[in-house]
């Protein structure tokens, strides 16, 4: 163990992947003169050479299909994204193939890439350039969407990401970068995809989420605590598609209370498919409708007083926990 | 019948008509005609489903640049894809199983006539969105390189993907990977003069295709689609030339479909019956015959009994594809991931 | 009142709106000299000439950010899709510019444009063409998604569209075009966005659809009457964004039993949010928890025996009916 | 100051050097250098947040080319925008105002430095996806063409956006739709050299810019972005001509940023010190002013006045969106739509 950022622990995770297997390559937008608008991907044009760490043209469409084509081919492409927002431009190549060309052939290709980048609101990046995806993408099948809130997952799972056979949507959090948190040393040290996980164990009341809104349900559920004796069990779910939701329902069968937090707007957001699953799964279990604290459902504007009406903070997890309660 | 080895293309260097390869062509490219028809034969029938595309016209196109090819080459095309399989050697039996979505099909019957895909043949799909798959090859091409190996890629897309941004963004990306050696692909623009209903100077700025393809500082040259002589004259030396720079290059295959641009398009509102007609008259496969009978002597009972043996073939396709089982109910779920595949709505549910 | 086809209410919808209004225009591929993959269009580039009738080249970015362009300058162009599915590639276009244009503007412009085109499964297109979008759109705040699932509603939504100030999209049911039904012959008959609609009454089960996936669901709510007495209240949520729940709400709290159909894919689906609304409205009047009757998880497969397997069908909404009522 | 009147720029012809109005440009630049000079100072200061990309260097391309528009012509730009809202006349205090996100600012404080709009001005915004406006311009100038007016399009972009699909689409579209007159628009290429920290001959395969844009179909031509005579010497001609055609052109305009990327771009090691040092000799405002002097006589303390006015206009925007208040908490839920506003989160709930 050893501690690291959140930031310091994926370019680890990419370099000694990059060490051990020469199929594993990384391409993006200024990731290697530049070396990373985050600074994830510094001093790695020096360490591989442009051939391993390929600056690429403002094309997102041609990263992504390209890599596929690596892919397929028995290359294990990383794409950097600077933000995912951008990668919207790239979603015919991710969702029209990288998802499906494993079950249009009949299985005939693996297709291991990793399309990788931060997201989220916070630093009045405005309206399109502050988006969060995990709806968006894990409503699709051929591709698996993770989304780490520790420095140790963000290792473990992105190493799963690289080794594995099929495209990975990593969502990175801008706002965990520079998290501190101890990693495991052990360069075969993996985090399995769809499985959640106990970040927090309590008896009141579930909190389930992942990223960045699962640190803040953290803190609540500490907050609450200490002031108020409420024990919360706090769910990360670390995975989108596939979900893991076994470890959720089981808790709810405990605490009878759930609340669901997540970054963005509340349509047809990842909280309803949460929200819905605990429901059709725990149904007899639950004491009050699962709760769903979500952004506000409109475009990040930004002037910094707006940005924090839009985004959720600890008093609205804390609203929710109350609300299943029927404390409020 | 599978790719050519290398010194067929020696060898028709050496007698350019009256080598055996020409009359293989001519008898694949025969193939590739009768089982065409026999696709829109049984499409009619209702044995096939979904869209159908086929080349007619077009088969210089595609056994003209695949006999060029080595073994190990890769092709990737657009859904008018039936030609390049059979050109690179799959199994018409399969192919028609594919699009009769029987689990005996090239894909299981998962992908049908839009995603052929014969990876043992080197064929690396048949897609569906326009364009789509250009980036797909310039990263196949990539790899190769990057693996060390002289394997190059083919890319057929019609004339109307170019004026969709991955071709854009696939090319300008294969020029700069060429630069550094790293791009060993061919594109090759089926240029049909149509995107579905719309003619080329109602869809494309600039008319002259090959010319928008030197904005990537990709060289490019238009050759004559109808014309296998032409087609693989260049092939043979772009494929070489490749083959050595890792650099990619763009051959502007001036060609026709003689049929609709699916099986649905019955009306063609946008051409007139002369037209189609005209270009008739240069139908590749009468161009090829006409040549071996005249300079090599090539029988008509020859060419009979090849057009027969076609007919068999695609016949025997077509049964092959009739008396194959359906798709297993369990491939549903099957190669949608190779790990946490679907979970199926039943299982999923809660009593 | 007259007998019209969905197809050719969507046509008179674009006609009628263009004799009224010269700033109506629509443009699409083949939507010209071809008159339309599906023959929506045909005749009208006779009648209303290229200026107004623009057949485009295959750019559906293109397609999509020029009439943001010309809407942002007043004119209300209409997009066609040849198929949904490739608006994917025109994502962002929608997603990044269209739909947040009016608001980072600060409202300085109107936004009046739809992109419509069908969408759906069921006749072997197979993996990449037989996709559903409503989830995917009705995420994003700025614009409004509607589905209409009858002739009427095909033509006064559409009306509502053109007319409005917003990008609408609007999505077909390919499946539907041929469906015939009694449309008003009013040409200012508009049907509003954002209300939903009993398609049928009924007092043991509320079922809540839209599109092609209503219809089916009045067909199983006649038979299940007709074979078994039971009779099931059908709401035709028409609009996705915005949701109309209030209707729902008003039937669970008299069936207190709900199922929601959508046709693809469960995870993140649409019918994930309007389960997760209705139980947080309902959840006091809820006998069993909300039923999802979806489609299966998959890439649409091209073999026809599979693809019947992928979709859902009326004993898919029967075993829904019957699982909350306990009745299975 | 607002967009010259048409007779102006005939002055120009009658006068190259010493018309008024190239004392007006001198201001003008002056003032957009001062200006985003102070943004810089703000943005260290915290006063400014999000992304900030300033004009530094290139105020010759938004002044030269502005400066030949007719009052009513309108401007698309990306997020690199403010010279042009300045140039455009928007108020200096309520673009700063939107910087600091203050409700006084042009766009409410909703939009931010990125998403620059001022309608009231021509300017119709300001965009963060690189390439995304393109095809916005070029339907925008359709419209202006649809709607039977003379008014003409001009759409700013960098050299890194020319490889993206959005791009490619939009040029070929505005090519098309040129040939029927339909798509008056100015396309300038800022070329700047590098794509954030991407140099063009490692962005793009063909590194003659302007000459990619043939593909199109659409004349082109390249300009000393520096030179603002020059520049606005080539703006002269082809505004006329786009407005009197209704057909695209593309003006590269080289020229060079001083500043970083943006306000984080500390370090930029993708460039030399001395490149820097090499480009800031030639100085747009330099270049006028010495010529001013030089063969105008234009003195040095009309010079400083000059310079103290634009000093002080920036100061006074400065103060102006300092005092300014917030932005409203309930413009949070404006705009959005124009219909069916959202419904806050709380509101929403049920008890
Ligand atoms: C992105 C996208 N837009 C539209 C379509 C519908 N479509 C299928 S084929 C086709 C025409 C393609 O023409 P071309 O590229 O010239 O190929 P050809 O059919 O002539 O061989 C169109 C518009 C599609 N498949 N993908
Ligand atoms: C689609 C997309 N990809 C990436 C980015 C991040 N990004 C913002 S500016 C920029 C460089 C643009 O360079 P150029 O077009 O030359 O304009 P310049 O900044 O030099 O004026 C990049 C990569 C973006 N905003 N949009
Ligand atoms: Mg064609
Ligand atoms: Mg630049």
């Amino acid at each position: 163990m050893s501690e690291k950022s959140y930031r310091d622990a994926i370019r680890d995770a990419m370099m000694e992947e990059m060490d051990r297997d020469t199929n594993v390559l990384i391409m993006g937008e200024d990731i290697g003169v530049y070396e990373g608008t985050f600074r994830i991907t510094a001093g790695m044009l020096k360490k591989y050479g442009p051939k391993r760490v390929i600056d690429t043209p403002i094309a997102e469409a041609g990263m992504a299909g390209t890599a596929v084509g690596m892919a397929m081919l028995g290359l294990r492409p990383i794409v950097e994204m600077m933000t995912m927002n951008f990668a919207i431009v790239a979603a015919d190549q991710i969702l029209n193939h990288a998802a499906k060309v494993r079950y249009f052939s009949g299985g005939q290709v693996d297709v291991p890439m990793v399309i990788r980048g931060p997201q989220g609101a916070g630093v009045q990046l405005s309206a399109q350039h502050s988006q969060s995806f995990e709806s968006f993408y894990a409503h699709f099948p051929g591709i698996h969407v993770v989304a780490p809130g520790t420095p140790s997952d963000a290792k473990g799972m992105l190493k799963t990401a690289i080794r594995g056979k099929d495209p990975v949507i990593f969502l990175e959090s801008a706002a965990l970068y520079g998290m501190k948190g101890e990693v495991p040393d052990d360069p075969d040290f993996t985090v399995p995809f769809g499985k959640s996980r106990v970040a927090r164990e309590g008896s009141d009341v579930t909190i389930v989420s992942y990223s960045r809104m699962m640190q803040l349900s953290l803190a609540v559920a500490e907050k609450l605590s200490k002031d108020e004796g409420i024990e919360c069990e706090v769910i990360d779910l670390r995975t989108l598609r596939p979900l893991d939701m076994e470890p959720v329902y089981a808790s709810v069968a405990k605490t009878h209370r759930a609340v669901v937090v997540q970054e963005q707007w509340k349509p047809f957001g990842a909280a309803a498919e949460i929200a819905a699953s605990i429901t059709e799964a725990c149904f007899d279990d639950l004491d009050a409708p699962v709760y769903r604290v979500t952004g506000e459902d409109v475009p990040m504007p930004y002037a910094r007083n707006l940005e924090l009406l839009a985004t959720p903070h600890e008093e609205h997890i804390v609203r929710g926990v109350k609300k299943v309660m029927y404390a409020e | 019948m599978a790719k050519a080895k290398k010194e067929s293309s020696s060898a028709a260097v050496a007698d350019p008509a009256c080598a055996p390869e020409w009359t293989d062509l001519l008898r694949q490219m025969t193939l590739i005609r009768r089982f065409e028809e026999a696709t829109e034969r049984e499409f009619r029938k209702g044995k096939i489903g979904g869209y159908l595309h086929v080349y007619i016209g077009q088969e210089a196109v595609a056994s003209g640049v695949i006999s060029a090819l080595n073994e190990d080459d890769i092709v990737f095309c657009g859904y008018r894809d039936h030609a390049q399989a059979l050109a690179l050697g799959s199994d018409p039996g399969k192919i028609m199983a594919e699009l009769f979505g029987k689990g005996s099909g090239l894909s299981k019957g998962k992908g049908g006539s839009m995603h052929l895909f014969d990876a043992e043949h080197g064929l690396y799909g048949g897609y569906g969105i326009v364009g789509g798959h250009l980036t797909l090859a310039a990263g196949a091409a990539y790899a190769l390189r990057y693996q060390g190996t002289d394997r190059i890629v083919v890319c057929y897309f019609g004339d109307g993907a170019m004026n969709i941004g991955s071709f854009h963004e696939a090319m300008n990306m294969a020029g700069l990977w060429g630069h550094q050696g790293m791009c060993p692909v061919i594109f090759i623009i089926e240029n049909n003069g149509y995107a579905m209903g719309t003619s080329i100077e109602r869809h494309s700025a600039l008319t002259d295709l090959s010319a928008r393809v030197r904005a990537y500082a990709i060289p490019t040259e238009k050759v004559d689609g109808q014309d296998i002589f032409a087609v693989r004259g260049v092939a043979d030396r772009v494929v070489r030339q490749v083959r050595e720079t890792g650099k990619p290059y763009c051959i502007e295959a001036v060609t026709y479909r003689f049929s609709g641009h699916g099986a649905a398009d019955l009306l063609q509102p946008y051409r007139a019956k002369e037209e189609v007609e005209k270009h008739r008259q240069r139908d590749p496969i009468a161009i090829l015959r006409n040549r071996l009978s005249e300079v090599c002597g090539l029988a008509d009972e020859d060419v009979k009994a090849m057009d027969d043996w076609a007919t068999a073939e695609a016949a025997k396709a077509v049964k092959f594809a009739e008396e194959s089982p359906l798709a297993e109910p369990h491939e549903l779920f099957e190669d949608v991931v190779a790990e946490h595949g679907p979970i199926p709505v039943r299982e999923s549910e809660h009593e």
